[in-house]
């Protein structure tokens, strides 16, 4: 029964009378893929999409996919959405940190001048608006620097979710429409928060030459108090500690 | 770091360093003579005993504001046993881009010296094996030099007749 | 980035330190004491006697020290200017080598052996052996003070402002601020806004430029400029302290002025804003390059701003000869006969039978048409081509067409003004005029032309360029049995070709122009012609080519060498040594780069949104 | 087994002398199971064994350093990513530390510490992937299943701290992106544990069984003085018994306050590289709960807005804070004028970058010393003369990733 | 600690009722040919039932629980996407992949290298699949019974030269693989082709050394029959029986315990001569792919299934030679007596299911070796073959044969055989030290400089 035939020099010889003999150590191989076997055929799975917290007897980890979706952490970079303001028009004001820091220049912004006839105060103070706005997600690298570059929150990748198949290219050109989507997100350093429009405010023009500190005028905020940073989904947002 | 290894460079090959200095983060850097370099080499592994080798690129300064000669090829080199990086620098022109090979000295150097062929358009007299390493041979010019357009477009080349060594059944062998 | 450089001082008073000092070059420390004794030496070893100026240690120049630095400029010369000598920048914002100094932004106070106080760099005159300290530690708090001042009430308003990348604002934040806001914020909202004063926004000035008043941090240049370059005094300060702003004189109700424009430039905020320009395109994806205004026959120098194939706009570019640091509305928007309009492709035929054809295809088809003509064909050209284009039409016109003359097109007449503009709308007559006569061709006035294809005479016409004075001319040239006609942008003559050659812009190639005053400029390439636009000069290098003619040109540098030495008025010009090498790069470089896609363009393009 | 077994004696040799044979090549790849990434080898085989090898590269190539010179220092993070794909955090915090070097910048303590955990599990993700794969080509392929089980874990983990699996994009010049998440190190404790276990089982499959023994040992060998010369570092050098790994030669970030052993082999062979792996990932598992332990609360990111992007409320709401931003993104970091090389230990060895900088927010030139490069350049001295089938083990323990090698 | 029950009961149930129908429904089927065809029919009824419908049943679901079950092994799912039109929420632990495979496999293009000999090229999955399934012909799958008056043997054929038969066809299935790898006109296949064939060749030597010492054992080559070797395992070593109450116990003579050397000998090399892993070199998917690197469509899934009938024959004549054949360890007299004449069906039938019972576990032991151990080198199933398996095998029959010589009554050789088994229980079960070759050099770590331990001290390793 002694397979160990000896066809090395001593320095590469194997060690161990067992290892030489070949079977014990193959049957150990065989009862580590045994016992697996037995214990994931008989034994219940747990389906708990946080894989490192699943007990029981099985020691299956496949998350099957489409059936059971993977919890994402906080902060995963997924899909990107434009942020919506309140009155459901996006919180961008084509400003192009995004397309400049972006990598894989998967971003194309076109800006537009809001008119001086449209009603929404809003877009009034802001004076620019993306005509149009689009992201190639197939150019994407997903590295998260549009969020980091974004000055306006109004781009966010926290829809924790992929790019979904398409069946052509163009199908991955993000446009606004299929890009606004989520909870709206305000901030309490919103413009439009501080004057109705670009213009100069009456009472400012006229206290000008009696008061200085005069033009200060109060936050108009909705509900008449202060306005609460969204925080349904969590700000997927660099994080600094000063 | 490094400071003895340009010192003892010195003294055993007095006429190969042409400059020394440090940079920012406290590296001794040796600029070498062009035709020291496999010298420099030498000494370092066999006497001094840097026997990594680390890496070998070129630089090229077109853009910056010292620019002549144009390229500077750098390599770096580590002994274990001193536990000391030394940093070497070799310039030569656009015009003549040829540097003696330290691919004798370390076999390493052989791929490091293609790339920078590659990318650089550096020649290393005596390497014998320099082709392209990541770019095919019908690629023009160097990618990496300051004046290869981020975009530039390649021409298209067909596609090279392959000859097949050793065939099967079909044509039974020699073609 | 708007870089308000003046020709520097001469050479020899800057390079005489400069060659007292050894040139070491591996000694770690660039000889710092060299120059200078002590650090302490802020008064010269010497105390000067009160009363008594010392002796000036070059003669006819003042000589002072700058961070230790020893600077020697002429008399009168600025402070900011002779530090910039020796490479110390000293910041600024009201200041402008073409205006009158009102130092009233005191970003460019410096400490001076002269003054107990900080002194404002720009209004303090310099003095022999005065010392000056741009970057001590007093200096350093100031800057910082007066930009945490400067940015008390400016909106946050970078995403949405034009300037954003151009900023003198953003540029002198980084490099001498660089510190967090300490507005208070409103009560109770610590992440909320700062209380800052409100003013008008978006306030339209005029047709040009509109106004935001917060960014403003009143420097007065645009004031300035309307007073005393312009001499059209429509600008002024209102109001006191905290509400002082710039607005227009009410009499004027609104800024209308043809260099209305030039206050953008000088600008050095986002305060007023070009609404031509207005929300266009980013300025650090803009790469620039050195141009040549074509809109009149002044021929002002210019920066084209282009990204891809698109100029976005022009700037005027420093020329003491000619705008100095001008330009007029009316060149600046001239711009957009560059991406408007043009013609891309080689068109065959004439009305019913046009088709359009390759390259290859329609100098064959003309050269063909040409051939059984040769004598008889009239020779138009257009003072809008640039020397080089003219040079090879011209000389093709000539030899293989056997044109004895030719006749000056181009565009109408217009008006002129006091300032810059011109009443003659060509930038190259002198050019076309000299090249002709050197080539021994007769300059003939269009009328010639207009009567001899209306008369009958002339029944085949070769233009270069499709510009032409008179109006009716398409529809007389409608008779014409072959026009070969090379054109930048369509107009009523390009429907009327046989021959539609597509030619490309002075940005899509280098040339030079010789404005009306016999000056000869330069320009340079911004980006490869567009479609299937080439360079006059190359259409008829290959129909001489295809016509059995020897035009053997592959570049217009190459014609401008060949052909210059005989015109007397280009002979001495040094084509390689015209006009700034360095293009402005976009601060995206690779955004839009050598292919021309501005940053996440796709080939399929993108469907367009609308109201949203 | 070692190629002595295929001894072409004379005797042979007459033998064939009438038969007129040729050597015969076959190309390996560049699309092949056993060529990691997509390399080719241009193998000449006289029967099995092999009698030249010509590596060829570039069919991954990516052009990384004509990209990161046409980016900010900051854009470049993304492709530092991709070049040692198994392991992005080391590379990515790897090029910042060289970055970091050159600005002279110290970055916080937490920041260093957390830089250490995320290097560690990356370097064990990475083992776990070699000595998986190992077993896998191998045919083993249980084995591999539960070296990738483990590191899916792990990237699990990673993707909480980063946001994402594998692209990680997690570190900024100055310090990191964000603070770890709460319940982290809880996590990461529960999955090292598995890992543990899983990673033993391998072991429990491969380290002794005989197949495994005689396919790697004596196999795949570099003579210490070719590895020297070929640039080999990282386990492939210190199978060969040399002692030399950066965070003990030239220690960065908190290596030198840790107690971890680097484990060495004799030989040089496919199986001193494994069982160097195996040992290397206890000593990171070791690494990362000392760190744990020892981790100071501080902010992870400097506060210099030359540096940092300052705080999102900032850029909201003040004006200061929207310039240093504009700035920063448009122009990205001013890196002072200079060139530094610098390295840190990657997964497969000495990680080194020359940088060098124009003083402007765009690298001059980045020249990265991939480990694998080196270590992929002397395979030919290791598998010349040996069978063909000894190609697929050392592929694997030199843990050949295409990213890093091709650049 | 939750069970999955339905699996338990499920495979507790279903699969030992399948076969035992399949067998039971042989034996009547059989029982019937004979009565109303001619005596001996019963054997096309059991080339119908054996070749055609279990070792081809059982192959095809192979192809399927080689994936299930090693995803089992390795803790995974496995297959489970193919659904059934009207049980579209049901995975039916992937049962329908078997379908699925085979619709894929015969409509996917049947592709032919340009250059390649076309003639050879479609002969070779023939020649490849034709021997296997040949094979089971000599293998007996239950005892032979009485049904209906006549003796009905459950076997295909019983010639009295059987385990010649075995080596024979054995033989011939090389020439499939060596064809398909050289007509394929592709270095691959070629390298695969010629290591396959090398490589089967080499071990037919050491397969039937594997089985000499059972042959003088039972003094006879024939499988079948009440002298084949699968009905003689059936009894007790003379004297080492007894009852208990009504059931006869005693030590079986088992070829595994009588010649457990013999045993591995075998397994060993008809595993090489199966091609599966450790031993699939020629197919080597990590290194050459192998010989049928150029197949596509069914004429892959014929060398495919192939594979799958080889392991489904090599475990039956495991079972009949080294594992009792269909016979219980013990009491199969009580089991026999407790069913009258007329229903001796019912007792074949019992010991058919046990048959393939076994051939079920065997399987199962055969996949979890090609999912865990890695694969040898070349040459080093030349060297296993050659300088270890051949000298053991010559040592194994000599002893054995002295033994025999010695005792007849093969208790010699039985208790020789059961010390063999305990010195490898013995070494297996005891605890591994801890080791490994880095080890020995931890340690020495810390500044390198401090140690001066230069480069050169290390050792030159491997140069021999």
């Amino acid at each position: 029964m002694d397979h160990a035939h000896d066809h090395h020099d001593e320095a590469s010889k194997p060690t161990d009378v067992r290892e030489r003999l070949f079977l014990p150590e193959l049957l150990h191989g065989l009862a580590i893929s045994t016992r697996k076997f037995l214990r994931n055929l008989f034994g219940e799975r747990d389906p708990n999409p946080q894989v490192v917290d699943r007990t029981g007897l099985s020691l299956v980890t496949t998350v099957q996919y489409p059936d059971e979706k993977p919890i994402y952490p906080p902060g995963y970079r997924g899909l990107h959405r434009l942020v919506p303001r309140e009155d459901g028009k996006p919180r961008c004001v084509a400003c192009y940190m995004c397309a400049t820091i972006c990598p894989a220049q998967c971003i194309y912004i076109e800006a537009g001048e809001y008119s001086d006839d449209d009603h929404a105060t809003e877009s009034r103070v802001i004076e620019k608006y993306p005509t149009q706005f689009v992201i190639d997600e197939l150019r994407c690298v997903v590295c998260g620097l549009c969020v980091d570059a974004c000055p306006k929150d109004a781009i966010r990748m926290d829809t924790y979710k992929h790019t979904p198949a398409e069946y052509t290219r163009q199908g991955f050109v993000y446009d606004i429409p299929r890009l606004l989507r989520g909870p709206p997100v305000t901030h309490p350093s919103d413009p439009w928060y501080k004057r109705g429009s670009s213009e100069e405010p009456d009472h400012v023009h006229k206290e000008a030459h009696t008061r200085i500190g005069e033009g200060l005028v109060p936050l108009k905020l909705p509900g008449g108090h202060r306005v609460e940073v969204d925080t349904s989904n969590p700000v997927a947002v660099t994080k600094f500690i000063k | 770091m490094s400071q003895w290894a340009l010192d003892q460079l010195q003294a055993k090959l007095p006429d190969a360093l042409e400059e020394r200095y440090v940079d920012r983060a406290g590296g001794h850097w040796g600029v070498v003579r062009r035709e020291k370099i496999a010298d420099a080499a030498k000494v370092l592994k066999e006497e001094l005993d840097f026997k990594l080798f680390i890496s070998i690129d070129a630089v090229d300064r077109l853009l910056l504001p010292e620019n002549d000669p144009r390229f500077e090829v750098v390599y770096f080199l580590y002994s274990v046993s001193r536990n000391e990086h030394v940093r070497l620098k070799v310039r030569c022109s656009e015009d003549d881009p040829e540097i003696p090979t330290i691919r004798h000295v370390y076999q390493g150097a052989n791929w490091g010296e293609r790339l920078t062929w590659d990318f650089y358009g550096i020649r290393f007299k005596g390497h014998g094996d320099l082709r392209r390493m990541v770019l095919y041979e019908e690629f023009k010019g160097h990618p990496l030099r300051k004046d290869y357009a981020m975009r530039d477009r390649q021409p298209l080349i067909p596609e090279r007749p392959i000859k097949d060594i050793f065939r099967g059944p079909g044509t039974n062998g020699a073609t | 980035m708007s870089d308000d450089k003046k020709p520097t001082a001469p050479a020899p008073s800057a390079a005489a330190p400069a060659s007292g000092v050894p040139a070491t070059a591996p000694a770690p420390i660039a000889g710092a004491p060299q120059s200078t004794s002590k650090p302490g030496a802020a008064v010269p070893p010497p105390p000067p006697a009160p009363g008594a100026k010392p002796p000036p240690k070059n003669p006819g120049m003042v000589t002072f020290t700058v961070d230790g630095k020893e600077v020697v400029a002429k008399p009168g010369t600025n402070m900011i200017e002779a530090a910039k000598q020796v490479g110390v920048e000293i910041p600024y914002y009201c200041w402008h080598p073409r205006l009158s100094i009102a130092a009233n932004c005191r970003m460019c106070l410096v400490e001076s052996s002269t003054s107990p106080k900080l002194v404002p760099a720009c209004q303090t005159a310099i003095a022999e052996g005065m010392a000056i300290k741009a970057t001590s530690a007093k200096v350093q708090e100031q800057q910082r003070a007066v930009m945490e001042f400067l940015l008390l009430n400016h909106p946050v308003d970078c995403s949405i402002c034009d300037q954003a990348g151009e900023c003198k604002l953003q540029d002198y934040y980084m490099r001498y601020d660089h510190k967090s806001s300490r507005l208070e914020r409103i009560s109770g909202i610590e992440d909320g806004p700062g209380m800052k004063v409100l003013r008008n926004k978006r306030k339209v000035l005029g047709p040009t430029v509109v106004l935001d008043q917060e960014r403003c941090v009143l420097c007065t240049r645009c004031v300035r400029f309307m007073d005393e370059v312009a001499k059209e005094p429509q600008l002024g300060v209102f109001g006191r302290g905290s509400h002082e702003r710039i607005d227009v004189h009410p009499q004027f109700g609104e800024l209308k002025s043809n260099y209305s424009g030039n206050t953008v430039d000088i600008c050095p905020v986002g305060a007023l804003l070009n609404r031509d320009f207005r929300f266009r395109a980013r300025a650090w994806f803009l790469s620039a390059a050195p141009s040549v205004c074509t809109g009149c026959s002044r021929g002002c120098s210019t920066f084209a701003d282009f990204m891809g194939q698109d100029t976005y706009r022009y700037r005027p570019r420093e020329n003491e000869q000619i705008n100095k640091s001008w330009m007029c509305d009316q060149g600046r928007l001239s711009y957009k006969s560059l991406n408007k309009g043009r013609v891309l492709q080689s068109v065959i035929g004439r009305g019913a039978d046009a088709r359009e054809a390759g390259r290859a295809e329609a100098v064959k088809y003309a050269a063909a048409k040409l051939k059984p003509l040769v004598g008889s064909v009239a020779v138009a050209a257009s003072p809008v081509a640039s020397n080089e284009d003219l040079m090879a039409g011209l000389t093709f016109a000539r030899d293989v067409l056997g044109a004895k003359s030719v006749y000056v097109s181009g565009r109408p007449a217009g008006e002129a003004d006091h300032f810059l503009m011109m009443a003659d709308k060509n930038p190259n007559r002198r050019g076309l005029e000299s090249i002709a006569k050197a080539l021994g061709l007769n300059v003939e006035k269009f009328e010639k032309l207009s009567a001899a294809v209306e008369g009958g005479q002339v029944k085949a016409l070769y233009a270069i360029g499709a510009e032409m004075p008179d109006a009716g001319f398409a529809a007389k040239a409608a008779t014409l049995e072959l026009l070969v006609l090379q054109a930048t942008n369509e107009d009523a003559l390009t429907a009327q070709a046989q021959v539609l050659l597509p030619a490309s812009t002075h940005v899509e190639d280098e040339g030079t122009f010789t404005q009306e005053g016999g000056i000869t400029q330069r320009f340079r390439r911004a980006y490869p012609p567009k479609g299937d636009a080439q360079p006059h000069w190359k259409w008829a290098v290959e129909l001489a080519k295809e016509m059995g003619g020897s035009l053997a040109w592959s570049s217009s540098r190459e014609v401008f060498r060949m052909v210059a030495p005989t015109v007397p008025e280009l002979a001495s010009f040094e084509w390689d040594k015209q006009a700034p090498v360095n293009i402005k790069q976009g601060i995206s470089v690779p955004a839009a780069s050598a292919d021309g896609r501005p940053p996440g363009w796709r080939e399929f393009g993108a469907p367009r949104v609308k109201g949203i | 087994m070692s190629a002595d077994d295929y001894d072409p004696s004379p005797s042979n040799e007459e033998l064939e002398a009438h038969l007129q044979t040729r050597n015969m090549v076959v190309n390996l790849g560049p699309s092949h199971p056993a060529m990691h990434g997509t390399v080719r080898m241009r193998v000449e085989l006289d029967g099995e064994t092999i009698v030249k090898v010509d590596t060829e590269i570039g069919f991954l190539h990516r052009g990384f350093q004509k990209s990161c010179e046409n980016v900010t220092w900051t854009q470049c993070l993304p492709y530092t990513d991709r070049l040692n794909y198994v392991s992005a955090l080391g590379n990515n915090f790897g090029f910042l530390h060289a970055v970091e070097e050159l600005i002279g910048l110290e970055i916080p303590e937490r920041a260093k510490y957390i830089r250490v955990i995320g290097a560690e599990l990356h370097r064990i993700c990475d083992h776990l992937t070699a000595t998986g794969a190992l077993g896998l080509e191998l045919g083993a392929f249980a084995a591999f299943l539960y070296g990738v089980e483990a590191r899916e874990l792990l990237w699990d983990r990673v993707t909480e701290l980063t946001g994402a699996r594998l692209t990680t994009s997690y570190g900024r010049i100055g310090g990191l992106n964000r603070d770890l998440p709460p319940t982290w190190p809880a996590l990461v404790e529960k999955s090292l544990k598995k890992t543990e276990e899983l990673a033993g089982e391998v072991e429990a499959l491969l380290s002794r069984n005989r197949i495994f023994v005689d396919r790697c040992r004596g196999t795949g060998i570099i003579t210490t003085q070719d590895a020297l010369d070929f640039g080999f570092t990282g386990p492939c050098l210190r199978a060969n018994g040399v002692k030399y790994d950066v965070r003990k030669a030239k220690p960065y970030w908190v290596y030198d306050r840790l107690d971890f052993e680097v484990p060495v082999g004799a030989s040089g062979d496919n199986y001193d590289r494994y069982l160097c792996r195996v040992e290397e990932m206890k000593q990171s598992i070791k690494m990362i709960r000392q760190c744990f332990k020892e981790m100071p609360e501080g902010p992870v990111m400097v506060d210099d807005w030359r540096i940092a992007l300052p705080p999102k409320q900032e850029v909201y709401s003040t004006i200061e804070g929207v310039m240093a931003h504009f700035k920063l993104v448009m122009e990205g970091v001013q890196v002072p004028a200079g060139e530094v090389y610098s390295c840190t230990e990657g997964a497969n060895g000495e990680l080194g970058w020359y940088l060098r900088s124009d003083g402007s927010g765009r690298p001059y030139k980045v020249h990265v010393r991939a480990p694998g490069f080196h270590i992929l350049s002397g395979v030919n001295k290791m598998i010349e003369g040996r069978m063909l089938a000894d190609l697929v083990p050392t592929f694997d323990t030199i843990n050949m990733i295409g990213g890093e090698v091709e650049q | 600690m939750r069970l999955r029950w339905n699996v338990i009961i499920g495979s507790l149930t279903i699969i030992p009722g399948l076969l035992f129908g399949g067998v039971a429904t042989g034996y009547l089927l059989g029982g019937l040919a004979d009565k109303h065809l001619f005596v001996g029919a019963h054997h096309l009824v059991n080339v119908v039932l054996l070749l055609l419908v279990f070792v081809m049943v059982i192959a095809t679901a192979l192809t399927l629980a080689e994936r299930k079950w090693s995803a089992m092994m390795q803790n995974r799912i496995g297959p489970n996407r193919a659904r059934l039109p009207f049980l579209e929420n049901s995975a039916l632990s992937g049962v329908p992949h078997v379908i699925t495979d085979v619709l894929k496999l015969l409509t996917k293009e049947a592709f032919i290298p340009k250059d390649a000999s076309k003639l050879l090229f479609n002969l070779a999955p023939m020649l490849a699949f034709a021997p296997v399934f040949a094979l089971f012909a000599i293998v007996p799958a239950g005892p032979t019974v009485n049904v209906f008056g006549f003796d009905i043997e459950m076997v295909a054929a019983n010639p009295d030269f059987g385990l010649l038969y075995l080596f024979g066809i054995a033989s011939l299935a090389v020439y499939g693989t060596s064809l398909a790898g050289w007509s394929s006109n592709n270095k691959f296949a070629l390298l695969g082709g010629v290591r396959a064939s090398s490589q089967m060749i080499s071990y037919e030597v050491a397969l039937g050394l594997g089985l000499v010492g059972m042959m003088i054992a039972f003094s006879t080559v024939q499988l079948g029959g009440p002298a084949g070797m699968s009905d003689l395992q059936s009894h007790y070593l003379p004297g080492w029986s007894t009852y208990l109450g009504p059931i006869d116990v005693g030590v079986p003579q088992w070829g595994f315990l009588l010649q457990p050397a013999g045993f591995i000998l075998f397994f060993a090399a008809a595993f090489a001569e199966t091609k599966r892993a450790p031993f699939d070199v020629p197919e080597g998917e990590s290194e050459i792919i192998g010989y049928f690197v150029e197949y596509s469509g069914m004429q892959f899934g014929l060398f495919m299934i192939a594979e799958f009938v080889e392991v489904v024959v090599l475990s039956g004549v495991l079972i009949a030679i080294f594992f009792g054949g269909p016979y219980l360890p013990f009491g199969n007299l009580w089991l026999k007596s407790l069913f009258g004449p007329d229903w001796q069906w019912l007792y074949g039938s019992i010991l058919g299911t046990v048959f393939w019972l076994k051939v079920v576990l065997l399987c199962y032991l055969q996949l979890a070796i090609r999912w865990t151990f890695p694969r040898f080198r070349y040459d080093q199933i030349q060297t296993l073959g050659w300088k270890i398996l051949l000298p053991i095998g010559l040592a194994n029959v000599f002893i054995s044969g002295a033994l025999i010589l010695w005792d007849p009554s093969l208790k010699a050789l039985a208790i020789a055989g059961g010390i063999e088994i305990l010195v490898l229980v013995a070494l297996t079960l005891t605890p591994t030290p801890a080791k490994s070759r880095a080890d020995a050099h931890i340690g020495h770590h810390g500044p390198v400089d401090e140690h001066g331990h230069g480069a050169d001290h290390a050792l030159p390793a491997g140069h021999h």
